[in-house]
């Protein structure tokens, strides 16, 4: 089997992460191959949520949008947006949500708003959605993303979604930022600092790769493992069955 | 039930048998009552015939509610001796109105710190019930009430059809099945019928209450005597009628509790006792909704 | 057919006055009997709303509690009991509502909630329930309930559910009552005052009579007239299809 | 629908299309096109397809909103060129987050003159929206936000069945489909079909709209492509690509409008020139709730 493409070894190594997680607040993309993954391997258990009112979703094929009709047909309970959001995720419910962004500081507070100024911007993003609840009420967020020095920047232009703020959470907010999967390799927060740290580097990547790929100077951690490729079994998952025209793996 | 009841409800709790007229799961008060459980706050938008039974049987020192009565029968004789008289001890009591209510539940499922509602103004509820509270609204000078969360310890919640797993389906009244549901730390779901995961999975617009939040699953068909199942049998107003004479004489009501609910063993016992003849009385005949088509994409 | 009851006269003279209304708040006892029995005289496109949840009930059978499950089969529409107070009630759909009360006094101030003293209470009544929301929602209300120096007293225990206030409501509640029928009379609320008013005696009834069974000087009307007799009809209605066991109607 | 969007819909309206992601009432959107209605502040949670197509077509002066984009697909090339750009005009924003859109129509919903949510804490958003303003807890140090009301003058809403009295059912994602018609001043239902008063009837619990609070009934079957109708037929995921390249030139956006909207009378050609083949490939196999027993209680 053809080897991974940088983006199915950033979903495989979020999948694994799920080991263990039961309440998964899935978006649409990358995340949404990620649970379906370890669905089918690490986390058989994980009930996957969805923003436009689903719980227990069981989608037959790759669900193309967050509101698919295949995320209804056979879920467990189909509810209001405002149940989704009250009871799910504001009451706590939600064990790991997927985040991801245009820009995150070393903080994982995430921009999905505009890159330039608010009232003039450069490029209009698309805004919070349900980010900024998500961020502020899951127990813990996985931010998935891709990495160059353009997403991850010393100052985001505007913070829609708060990580770890400057250093510190809040008790009573869920505990924010957990780990950090992009194309290169994976980041967890120190408990202290609240900073950003390198803990894996995918494959043929080097410490040179992550640092030219970040505009802060990236702290690293005592021990950086190199991250185990996706096995054959995750590739064929993968390929064959989650996104067999490669649309989020492939770029097809 | 049973095992249920001794496993999660525990002495002290603050505990929730809901359900608006509708769903309301006398079998669970009952199994309360032979466990002998005490100093329990019970909570419940309209204490009725089963909350003057649990009074009456000494499980409760507390009473969180909007509407105490009989529905279309009376008093609550066993409560109103306790809170006039004092007999055969006082009885606490905090007093909402049934939105009060609703939005207590609501706030405690959704982890707000109060819930607001356009209620209370110029009543002396708020006068009596220091907990609901007059705020401003940020966007003028428009004042509404508040309330605060409600998270009782136990939920007990009646419903026609659950899943193993505890998925549990309602229709007809939902009263406050799914708030309480949400709002509660642990979760009794108490069914007429167990069916399998694909009914429910049929129609998941019908679920009201998700297995991830349940603690344990019950099936106890007509759980809900003298009160309702909607499609399975009616509201049996014969009861209540009679209730009304038992509790207004403590001698008598004791005898009942000691007929109806500590010489038998389980909620079948209870059934058998009432007679097939009573049951086919209360047997509606059928209507079915019509069903949807959710379609198949694969 | 044989002469009214008071109460008869009372429900009757309840359903005459929903003519032109289209959305009614019903209580269970004679205001059922008065709405049910509008909707087959006066007021056939008026629309039943019930607390525990039900718009648009069509009940085959008398129900006996506010829940009964005849008010759900059928109706055209169950919702949950925040989406009732919240969207029906608070957000100003239901037209009138009908209270009842143990006190009233002049102002149409009800008291559902104690006699004596709140904390050592002579009679423990059953509380708000929704009355006090009702009071303050519904564009109005009329009043239903037995009239004795008992029930129209100088100044009620408890405020359970405000009415006139001492004269005026503010303008952004509902107008509160506009009605009370007693088994002798009906009264109205003088707009300047506040003041419930008689407008109407009861065949048979005289001023004398309401003025022994009221404990504050009875403000009386220019023109009070006898309220017409029920008709054949209306008790025919009443006795034959909506309570026939006249549960409601004769004490039955 | 024509004579629904002529009467019900005014210059200068605040109007929502609602709908998440399913039942997004694209016919109306057309039609309020054809018609050139003017100066309209748009309300939604997730501006898609629809609203960049009537906001290029330039009826569209301010949108409300908490999510923009083509979902799954990218971006709104019309509604950047004029927020970015001013393009051909300058385009007013009012933005929030999902659970704050969704607040604010309970509230319009509910005459509240707040909604509470545990949002936006520490984010930039309130920053720039001041109406999202930080309130204090009665019970405790706690605070949460406040988000305003939301009434719409118009909200067009697409159901699956509803009755000429306009009383509605859906199933499948309910998105805000109730909430923004109980806070709308008039409300439009569209429905992919007209049926009888008794299917509604029997089953109550399915009823998401009373006609009561209904101005119109439209019957506009396959209303909602490119969106979707669950059970009816499949989002066409094949168009949703398409339009990012459409969008992406003015001009050949111009041309879309010009040949599938100005230049059509009504929806139904619209899904004429669509073609059965296209429709034959987005109808999924049926799928059947199970149906529930109401009981008959006479």
């Amino acid at each position: 089997m053809e080897g991974a493409t940088p983006t199915e070894t950033m979903i495989v190594a979020s999948a694994r992460h799920l080991a263990g997680e039961r309440v998964c607040f899935v978006g649409i993309g990358p995340p949404n191959i990620a649970c379906n993954l370890a669905r089918r391997t690490v986390a058989p258990d994980l009930e996957l949520v969805y923003e436009a009112g689903v719980f227990g979703a069981v989608p037959e094929r790759l669900p193309l949008s967050i509101g698919d009709p295949s995320l209804v047909t056979g879920a467990t309970s189909v509810c209001s947006m405002f149940e989704l959001f009250a009871y799910y995720l504001q009451g706590g419910l939600v064990d790991v949500a997927f985040l991801s962004g245009s820009q995150i500081d070393r903080f994982g507070n995430l921009n999905t708003t505009v890159i330039g100024d608010y009232s003039s911007p450069k490029v209009r993003l698309p805004g919070s959605g349900g980010a900024c609840e998500i961020a502020i009420n899951a127990h813990k967020v996985f931010v998935i993303m891709p990495q160059s020095t353009r997403t991850f920047v010393e100052k985001i232009d505007f913070r829609t979604s708060p990580g770890h703020l400057t250093g510190k959470r809040p008790a009573h907010w869920g505990a924010g930022p957990s780990v950090v999967v992009t194309g290169l390799g994976m980041y967890e927060f120190d408990d202290d600092s609240g900073e950003m740290c390198l803990t894996n580097l995918h494959p043929g990547v080097s410490l040179d790769d992550v640092q030219q790929a970040t505009s802060w100077e990236l702290r690293v951690g005592d021990h950086v493992s190199e991250t185990p490729a996706p096995t054959e079994q995750e590739l064929r998952v993968m390929r064959e069955q989650l996104d067999p025209q490669g649309i989020y793996t492939r770029g097809g | 039930m049973s095992a249920a009841v001794a496993d999660l409800v525990r002495d002290g709790d603050v505990v929730a048998i809901e359900g608006f007229t509708h769903l309301i799961c006398f079998a669970a008060g009952h199994e309360i009552i032979r466990q002998r459980k005490r100093d329990l706050t019970l909570a419940r938008l309209t204490p009725d015939v089963v909350y003057d039974q649990m009074i009456a049987a000494g499980v409760c020192k507390k009473l969180v509610f909007s509407w105490m009565g009989n529905p279309g029968v009376g008093s609550l004789h066993a409560i109103r001796r306790r809170v006039e008289r004092a007999d055969p001890a006082p009885l606490e009591l905090e007093e909402y109105s049934h939105f009060g209510m609703v939005g207590r539940y609501m706030a405690g499922a959704s982890k707000l710190p109060f819930w607001p509602l356009r209620s209370y103004y110029e009543s002396d509820l708020p006068t009596v019930n220091p907990r609901i509270i007059e705020i401003s609204s940020p966007y003028g000078d428009e004042t509404v009430y508040a309330v605060p969360p409600l998270n009782p310890d136990v939920a007990i919640v009646h419903v026609q059809r659950a899943s193993s797993g505890g998925d549990a389906q309602v229709w007809g009244l939902l009263g406050c099945q799914k708030e309480v549901a949400f709002a509660a730390d642990r979760v009794v779901v108490v069914c007429e019928e167990l069916v399998d995961d694909a009914v429910v999975r049929s129609d998941p617009n019908r679920t009201v209450i998700p297995g991830l939040i349940v603690d344990a699953v019950v099936v106890e068909p007509r759980a809900c005597h003298p009160s309702y199942a909607q499609g399975y049998y009616d509201r049996d107003n014969r009861f209540y009628v009679e209730w009304d004479k038992i509790a207004r004489d403590s001698a008598r009501l004791s005898e009942w509790l000691d007929d109806w609910v500590y010489s038998l063993s389980s909620h079948q016992d209870y059934v058998a006792k009432l007679g097939e003849e009573r049951w086919a009385q209360l047997t509606p005949t059928e209507r079915w909704s019509q069903p949807v088509n959710y379609g198949r994409y694969d």
